[in-house]
């Protein structure tokens, strides 16, 4: 199962902090998994916004080419403001 | 003594006077002794983040918050002697005034005490997991990243490793 | 309100912890906050200023070294859009560990708050009328003044208008 | 009347901590004053060492060019360790 979490203005927009799902059958690199993910609707286009939303996988900032073997925590969140 | 590092992510706010007697106490022999702490600015006093009616909320996600904040913490540890390292970031909300963030850092030389210390602000601006929200009344904003927090954190990685 | 600039030169220790809370009391808005201290370091454990029986001793010119001070700070004000400036510089007899100089710096912007301390210290190390005396026992022996002190000072003229 | 301070280990080189002169004849700047100062003695000589000896005048670092009235704190020192 992968782990999904999103945080802050995703979080809001997508109406969603956190779900489980089965790595789908053709998703390997987190880019595929925003793809699919952003067949939901339209808020979900959302997510292949590249310099709205930011990706961790195991709580590191990853890129969108990183592969998943469908046990990880992925996130989504905005560019971080913290300080 | 080895150089040590402590984080924390908390509510509750925190005490300046004793995080220096602590860094003092966790220090072997040093010469210099910065503290950073930032505070919630009021926008409506000229250009900061909230107005007096306002608050700030801080979110973050725990476990990944520690995680990037130790990671920079040893960023700095590598580039420069440290003997200690203090950082405590501040999460839920907040009103003007109220302090958000502090950096201690300690040395025998009072460059790397400064550098360190505007490094690790630098970093945690852009690279540890906290969203800021401006409340209001019934209106909400998210704060925007700043470019300018972008382009200090990147003047240390043209100037060495990390 | 106007920027403050409050200088001492004293005998008497200092307290972090109220004289932070006074600057954040005579900023108008501040968003950083950085307090800079600087301790006596023991030779003896690696490359500082006295050992544990030894005793440092500061002379100064009252009357030129306050001056030499507000023209440091005021020089600060003139380059950084700053909100408050303390500088306190301990004289007389210290020990090991004790306290020597406080420099405290508000502003709305973190890099002015850094770069404002740094430079105040750099000055005071070279441009303040200050003289160390090592004494151990019957011995007793003056600091010489640090090449690196220089370039650290100098670094600010380079760069600007100071 | 010149009030002359001397302050660190250009006082206890000297063994005097002030005076008070009248600026002699023929003295006109600072250099003239150290050159003066230099006729006491040995030790005195080290007020010509622009190197080890700062100067200041009306508590103003001050160049040996300096020009002197007659009525100014002139101080002698080494270089400052403040901080």
């Amino acid at each position: 199962m992968l782990t999904i979490q999103y945080f802050a203005s995703v979080r809001e927009t997508l109406g969603k902090t956190s779900e489980q799902i089965n790595l789908p059958d053709d998703v390997y690199t987190v880019a595929e998994l925003t793809e699919h993910l952003a067949t939901r609707g339209d808020a979900w286009q959302l997510l292949l916004n590249s310099s709205l939303v930011l990706i961790a996988v195991n709580q590191s900032v990853a890129d969108r080419s990183a592969r998943l073997l469908g046990s990880e925590e992925v996130a989504f969140f905005p560019p971080m403001t913290g300080g | 003594m080895q150089p040590q590092t402590c984080i924390s992510v908390q509510t509750e706010d925190f005490d300046l006077a004793a995080e220096y007697d602590s860094a003092r106490q966790h220090s072997e022999n040093p010469g210099a002794i910065v503290c950073f702490s930032g505070l919630v600015r009021d926008i409506a006093h000229g250009g900061g983040q909230i107005s007096e009616q306002q608050t700030l909320t801080l979110e973050h996600y725990p476990g990944m918050t520690e995680q990037a904040l130790v990671r920079i913490a040893e960023q700095a540890l590598e580039r420069w002697p440290l003997q200690f390292i203090r950082v405590i970031h501040r999460v839920g909300t907040l009103a003007p005034a109220d302090q958000i963030v502090l950096v201690i850092t300690t040395s025998a030389h009072r460059s790397a005490a400064f550098e360190a210390a505007e490094f690790i602000m630098d970093y945690l601006k852009t690279s540890a997991p906290f969203w800021k929200k401006q409340i209001a009344g019934n209106h909400s904003e998210w704060v925007a990243s700043r470019e300018s927090d972008y382009r200090a954190a990147e003047r240390w990685s043209k100037s060495g490793q990390a």
